[in-house]
């Protein structure tokens, strides 16, 4: 049968996600942000989720959504802090201990999920020897360097922003919305995407950021507009 | 004594020092406007942890675009020549050592270089680390622009870090609104101190043995409205 | 007895078991010609270690681009919706376990199914690992296409092998001449049987215990020429 | 002054390589060989070089030309092999004992050196695990699997083949020119790219596939044709 990952819907796309899942979310910056697949799983209802995603709150993400309704039990993150003054939505539950919360310095959160999709199980970086982020990690000196041991870190579902697809998967950005996107599909069991418009036909190599074998289901879906907007 | 350099001027006397076709990342905050003061003639690319390597001025009002942004979400522009790549790509570029400098803000620089610039312990708030810790650990040079002083006059150039680190033994060159400080194998070395402030007055506000540099200079920048 | 199969055939047994939509690598030799014998109506992507995910037939003499080239410096062509990404991003998705199938060539498969399928101690001739190590060791399944027996009569499928390793316990299937041959926790087990030859021969070719699969059928392929 | 890495003559590229450097050269299965810079190399005749390339002998290449010219002390590769059944100029001087070989799984070679680019100083890896290429190695656990332990790859000189540059070193490639190029370009501490052409304009962000800030000059070579062609 000819290779066809659209979608029709976002609700379709992420129908199965299931309990406990390890959810992975792109964004940052303000670009990238699968918001329509956010509130599709808000809607699907999924709880128990571990969300890895760059910001915990981000005024631009409704990420905060599945945190307000109670379906994340743990973030992986390198920002964690909400905006203003007031408690974040996560900042009140990981308090109370409802989220618990892993925040890696952000190189190392992104080669983290590289590596995961990379086959790498660990790898030594430099970032954050002898600082609170990597406490109790293994400490190893090479070349008279010292550089601590992270491991990788795979999902079960990555939920991607991007600008067009086509029905192989293939994917386009503009400008600043890859970020930890291509990283994420790799290190994802399953991806979808949702994106601006799908591409009637096969996107070219010359084109093409991320190759479709990485991508499971296409989806059209306007940016859904957070709060800040 | 001349006044203290408010936070244009801090970035713009940052700015004199970045050198021709260097790759620079700057900091949220008063970092960012280093862009603005740059030497004429130079060609500079900076880069932002999103990936954005040749971010531009902010872009205008009326051509806003929200994907093309950077690392602190702000509506920007791209120069001539410029590339964009993805996060693991972006920090491959950062922890490999290929930015020349970064310029951070920072809460507290110790003695030795180390910096704590990204958690003041605020109550109930939760971590945000973001790309600091990777700046910090693996630019070439690591410059950071903060004021002298806390308001309530404590000392941020201290002997040892108080605050939760962001990286040991990094940072190598401090500009502050009264002084421009070199961090070196023996300590804290002045390199400009604001005209009429006395090295007594300079070491009096430093947390740890301020040396004076034998051609140190009086600290001075053009005027400059602050930043909001 | 039936005619073993030649080398074409091996390869048309192979493809038969390539499900749709699967992501398959061929390596170099036989292999390759897997590629020419599908079942009708899949949609399969060949990926190459070159980088070319979606692989297509060879290029026609007078289309061939130097620059088209797969991981055996093939002039090929590319499929609908192919991507070519650079070699480390190429073995990221290889060692990452994204590819469903890899068919290799071998010298010997243990009955553990340990691969050695790289280095046949050519006197004086260097060492080639190539991708082969990559592939074994991180395919979700890893299949091989080879002579039963050397060309002296020897088993290649052994109780351990006696060549260098490519990797250890990664085979799942090899396709020979004269049988299709699972590699289970429990060693061999034939699952098709080249028609007239009896279980007995077939034991008598190999180099570890043989068990026939309760539903082992005739293997069978359809005429074709041999490769040159 | 405004970026300007393009210089004339592959020799002027080259002109500076010193004894015992390390050098990277693009190329695989025929595409993405720099010969026109290595043919500068060569004549240049800088010697003791560690030479990091995929093949120490390939038809399409001339790697053999700084081999067989004694200007190469180890070559670090994942194949060694010639292609006839003579000994190659390699083979012969590796059996000779007067060239080191280190010989690398394919992946682990692509990695070591996007480590080395990466600030990574070592990684752990699936492959070779319990074979002679990885023999000596550190074997570590990691859920249940066993994993080697593979140190990156740095150097001092990158030489790639592209397609097109602009005046700030952005690069695009064609079909499977890049393979181990744009790796290379980040773990080399200079680097060296022939085009075909370069461009007028600069390259635009969706066209280009290895930032121009990982390489330090650009010239025009036709390619130079090795003797299989």
């Amino acid at each position: 049968m000819p290779i066809d990952k659209r979608v029709e819907t976002a609700a379709a796309a992420v129908a199965d996600v299931k309990d406990g899942a390890t959810v992975f979310i792109s964004g940052f910056g303000g670009a990238g942000f699968p918001n329509g697949l956010i509130r599709a799983l808000h809607e699907q209802g999924a709880k128990g989720l571990t969300i890895v995603v760059n910001s915990a709150t981000h005024r631009y993400s409704l990420t905060h959504e599945l945190i307000e309704n109670g379906q994340v039990a743990k973030v992986i993150c390198s920002a964690a802090r909400g905006a203003g003054k007031e408690l974040s939505p996560f900042e009140q539950l990981w308090k109370a201990g409802k989220i618990e919360l892993v925040c890696l310095p952000q190189g190392t959160f992104a080669e983290a999920i590289r590596a995961g999709g990379a086959g790498i199980p660990a790898f030594y970086t430099p970032v954050g020897v002898g600082t609170d982020l990597t406490t109790g990690k293994e400490v190893r000196e090479f070349d008279g360097r010292e550089y601590v041991l992270e491991k990788a870190i795979k999902g079960d579902l990555a939920l991607l922003r991007a600008d067009t697809a086509d029905q192989y998967g293939n994917l386009t950005y503009r400008f600043a919305q890859a970020n930890f996107g291509p990283a994420m599909a790799t290190a994802a069991r399953w991806t979808v995407a949702e994106v601006r418009a799908i591409e009637a036909e096969p996107i070219p190599h010359t084109r093409a950021q991320l190759p479709g074998v990485y991508i499971d289901r296409v989806v059209v879906a306007a940016p859904a507009k957070p709060k800040a907007e | 004594m001349t006044k203290p350099l408010n936070r244009r001027q801090m970035a713009w006397r940052a700015a004199q020092d970045i050198e021709d076709r260097q790759l620079v990342n700057l900091g949220l905050g008063m970092p960012v406007a280093v862009a603005d003061y740059l030497k004429p003639g130079l060609d500079v690319f900076f880069q932002s942890e999103n990936g954005v390597v040749g971010a531009g001025p902010l872009a205008a009002p009326d051509s806003i675009d929200t994907d093309l942004v950077d690392a602190g979400s702000r509506r920007i522009t791209l120069r001539r020549g410029a590339t964009i790549v993805d996060s693991a790509s972006s920090f491959a570029m950062i922890r490999g050592g290929h930015i020349d400098v970064t310029i951070l803000g920072a809460f507290e620089v110790g003695a030795n270089g180390d910096l704590a610039n990204w958690d003041m312990r605020v109550p109930h708030k939760g971590p945000l680390v973001g790309g600091a810790m990777d700046l910090a650990a693996c630019a070439r040079a690591v410059w950071v622009i903060m004021e002298h002083n806390t308001r309530k006059g404590e000392p941020r150039l201290i002997q040892a870090c108080t605050l939760p680190l962001t990286a040991k033994r990094c940072v190598t060159r401090v500009f502050t609104d009264v002084a421009v400080v070199d961090v070196t194998p023996t300590g804290f070395v002045a390199r400009e101190i604001l005209a009429g402030l006395s090295a007594a007055d300079a070491q009096s506000r430093t947390g740890a043995p301020l040396a004076i540099a034998p051609d140190c200079r009086p600290l001075a920048a053009p005027d400059l409205p602050d930043t909001d």
